[in-house]
């Protein structure tokens, strides 16, 4: 009746934690790209997705939470409805937004490594609030780095249209998602740890 | 409403995963490298074709709304200019071959996602990515199907919970950040709990792969999916 | 007075057999007065949450209306939800805040009430599950059945009209559970009309004005509990064994 | 052979007294023998999930040893694991995969089993709780009592040497429960061991070899069921009442 075990490779306990994190995260990314605004600027509308990217490497670290990331493009990829609007697909990750997109990875691991400064994430509770937001704008940098290189290559744009399209559109929208992931972080009714 | 897997017994439903991704890489791969008029025409017809050997038709792009705006700004913007003319007509074309041809991609790739299941996208992966990162890619992107419900659920739940108990006399900013708040403890709590129930059901690197075979539908999809590639090859080489 | 009229309620995502949509609860009318204690019962399944998620608006019927006090749930949700207190089936989806005495104060704290008056009702709620002196601990390191006690609390706090108590019983132990048993017979005693939701009627049947037995999302029974008693076990409800069956019944 | 010697497990942010600590499980020794069916009894809070957890390695004692089939827990958790299957108090927080049938597969696709195995185990465990042809349900949408019986059927598949139901009945209706004692019944027959968690008795004392009682911690009891009994409600246990009571004595 007993199953013969010596060929069983078992995933530690603290890496089966942090893999069920990850997941969480890369859920909660695709989660937040349900909840779209209207642009007041532009038609195109802004998606709470990058509070979800923010939040996966102040939480997770800049290695499991790029990790997270990296398993939400693969999910969305594979059909997981947790693109834009809900939408999903391959095509995502070669079409309009896929400078973005490609950029999460990156973005958490900067998070990340700002506001923890190691591989390995610390109490949080002693990170300060510039810290924090300093994380976030340097995020937001490659984020929009990436996303406006890949609106030119893609839809054959020039530098100042593609920034037009793509960033001075949303800009002032990332404020708000800095303010809001402070609010969480800060809160301290979070007990994770 | 959002694009998702519809059970059914089209071609596509038949065919490997593996079969599928490959066709969107070449199809994706050749829409760049042939973004003209007459190549954007041939590969219309291949994108469609595609969706209908899925079963799918032009609703399933309803999921793809919110790209519109932006495919549809493009050209715009590219053809403005700040002084004479205005409006150049070149640039604007331009812009708008390179926007068509993400919504061809975009079609090809909804016939995927409505024609195969997670279990096997996850196969998939599992059996073309060798070893750990295959296992932490598999099985995190089933935990990431099994949590996006679960994660609407606790923020709707806790948003339930605030309001069960009179929350709605509070003001909207208090209840954001009281769903905000207890809707991620609640998912922390959660994914810690679901780690411990992966190691207690002995959750290993190296377990069982899944069921996956190519079959006889396969051999037609993999040669279009390798001839686009080397036509998108071709395409490039100098 | 909860008033629910011919009320059907339909998941479009659940059900087995493929058609993709599953009628949890299907043409459903009952009439509960104040000041009654009724049971709902039925087996795994049968519909009871979702019927009673109906009470306050959580769940919305596809078809018919409920009105509480007389005013249509949806007409007025703010209305429904003080009037109609609420214990769900998992208690970790109702523990909002993070220690046991926040989130107990919390219902009466969005009702506006004095400080006075939320410290009272506090001590008495959690006197009432044997929770008193655990104000300070989180609720995330508390036990299983501490964590339905709590949640409990949190509902008789609000002192509603009605009480809809969702599989209250299962993870108490047994000292809890006659405290929570001598709560709900004081408060039906005061008026407040008291609904329980159960498969396993052996803790309750003696409280009960009547009993509703649900199957597949339909009123199959709707007696005083003495009519009731030999309708249930064809619903596969349990109900009171005989003397010598119950205990040893297990090992039948 | 699951040997319990002297474990204490102590959680550090826990307690009510400010000392901001709590010692959950208090110096317990125990010996299961193998084929043994052991029911761990206690009050809410008394520890009972605490200790069973130390079994295949989810808590880690703070003193003390368990060792399973001879093999100390810590030097070899895939032993551990494979050897005590575990149904959690909690089915919510067992459910790792996104449908039934998937989710049933899980553990066996860990241990590397062929897949014609998978399939076996999969009908076989899934015909226990009676939910064959729900293999394709998503499991968010199940009821509370489906989720249970999926959760059962999860451990049933891995056919481990030890079986750990941790308050397996609270959900479920009466034919499921019946389905789940019957194939209780049956693995002890074939030898398997079989430990019940609960706070409630009257379901499973009929089952039991030896009843174990935890209060506060500590081992109050430990001693075949007719002895048990005498002892078991003054740790807030519930036992099977006197015919009379049964069912009447939430009225009296
Ligand atoms: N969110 C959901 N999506 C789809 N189907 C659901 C959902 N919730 C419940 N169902 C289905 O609706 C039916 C009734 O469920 P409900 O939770 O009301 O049953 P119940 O009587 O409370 O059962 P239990 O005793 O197991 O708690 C079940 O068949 C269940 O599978
Ligand atoms: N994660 C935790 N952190 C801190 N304290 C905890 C934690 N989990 C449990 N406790 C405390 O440890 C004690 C024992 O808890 P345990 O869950 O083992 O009890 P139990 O006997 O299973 O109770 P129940 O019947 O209510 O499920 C309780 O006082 C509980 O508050
Ligand atoms: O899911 C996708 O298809 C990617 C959408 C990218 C949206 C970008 S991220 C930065 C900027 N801020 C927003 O709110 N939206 C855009
Ligand atoms: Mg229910
Ligand atoms: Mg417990």
């Amino acid at each position: 009746m007993a199953t013969s075990t010596e060929s069983v490779d078992l995933v530690g306990d603290e890496a089966a934690r942090n893999l069920a994190r990850a997941a969480l995260f890369a859920a909660l990314v695709g989660a937040f790209a349900y909840v779209t605004f209207p642009n007041p600027v532009s038609p195109v509308s802004v998606t709470l997705q990058v509070l979800g990217v923010f939040l996966a490497g102040i939480f997770l670290g800049p290695v499991w939470g790029a990790a997270s990331i990296v398993l939400y493009l693969a999910a969305g990829a594979l059909g997981a409805p947790v693109f834009q609007g809900g939408s999903a697909g391959v095509g995502q990750l070669v079409g309009q937004s896929a400078g973005y997109l490609w950029s999460y990875p990156l973005a958490a691991a900067v998070v990340g490594a700002v506001v923890h400064r190691s591989a390995t994430p610390r109490d949080l509770d002693a990170v300060g609030v510039p810290t924090l937001v300093g994380a976030m704008v340097l995020g937001t940098v490659v984020i929009y780095a990436f996303g406006v290189a890949g609106l030119a290559l893609v839809l054959s744009l020039g530098p100042v249209e593609a920034v037009t399209v793509g960033a001075a559109a949303f800009l002032p929208a990332e404020a708000l998602k800095i303010a809001a992931a402070v609010g969480i972080v800060r809160s301290d009714a979070i007990a994770a740890n | 409403m959002t694009l998702a897997y519809v059970p059914g017994d089209s071609f596509a439903h038949r065919i490997d995963p593996r079969s599928k991704l490959l066709v969107q890489a070449g199809f994706a791969a050749a829409a760049y490298a042939y973004t003209t008029p007459r190549g954007l025409a041939v590969l219309t017809l291949l994108a469609v074709g595609c969706l209908r050997l899925a079963g799918g038709g032009a609703r399933d792009l309803w999921g793809y709304r919110f790209a519109a705006p932006v495919l549809v700004l493009a050209p715009l913007v590219a053809g403005a200019t700040l002084g004479e003319p205005w409006f150049r007509l070149d640039r604007a074309a331009d812009t708008a071959l390179a926007s068509y041809r993400i919504l061809l991609i975009l079609v090809v790739a909804a016939g995927y996602v409505r024609s195969t299941p997670v279990r096997d996208s996850r196969a998939a992966i599992q059996r073309t990515v060798p070893g750990k990162p295959g296992r932490f890619l598999g099985v995190g992107v089933g935990l990431v199907f099994r949590f996006l419900p679960l994660l609407k659920r606790d923020l709707l739940t806790a948003r339930e919970a605030v309001r069960a108990r009179g929350g709605e006399a509070l003001p909207v900013r208090d209840r954001m950040r009281l769903v905000a708040v207890a809707g991620i403890n609640r998912a922390f709590a959660r994914a810690d709990r679901l780690g411990t129930a992966l190691n207690a059901r002995c959750f290993a690197w190296n377990p069982t792969l899944p069921r996956l075979a190519f079959g006889r539908g396969d051999y037609p999809a993999l040669a279009v999916g390798g001839g686009l590639l080397l036509a998108a090859a071709v395409a490039v080489a100098p | 007075m909860i008033d629910v009229d011919g009320v059907t309620c339909r998941y479009e995502s659940g059900g087995s057999d493929g058609s993709g949509g599953v009628t949890a609860v299907d043409d459903v009318s009952l009439a509960i007065p104040d000041g009654e204690f009724l049971v709902v019962a039925g087996a795994n399944g049968s519909g009871k949450t979702t019927l009673v998620r109906t009470f306050n608006g959580l769940a919305t019927p596809d078809a018919g209306t409920v009105t509480v006090n007389g005013t249509p749930v949806a007409a007025d949700l703010v209305a429904a939800r003080t009037a109609v207190g609420m214990v769900f089936q998992d208690p970790r989806d109702q523990l909002v805040a993070s220690t046991v005495g926040a989130d107990v104060a919390f219902g009466p704290e969005n009702l506006g009430l004095a400080h006075a008056e939320i410290d009272r009702r506090v001590a008495d709620a959690l006197a009432a599950v044997n929770m008193t002196g655990r104000e300070d601990d989180r609720v995330e390191t508390l036990s299983g059945g501490e964590r339905e006690r709590v949640a409990i609390a949190g509902a008789l706090a609000m002192h509603p009209d009605h009480l809809v108590l969702d599989e209250p019983f299962t993870g108490l132990d047994e000292p809890a559970r006659r405290s929570v048993v001598d709560r709900l017979r004081a408060l039906h005693r005061e008026g407040t009309s008291v609904i329980v939701v159960t498969h396993d009627l052996r803790d309750v049947l003696g409280l009960a004005d009547r009993v509703v037995g649900l199957s597949n999302g339909r009123v199959a029974v709707d007696a005083p509990p003495a009519d009731a008693l030999a309708e249930l076990p064809g619903l596969d409800v349990r109900v009171p064994a005989s003397p010598l069956a119950d205990g040893a019944d297990a090992d039948s």
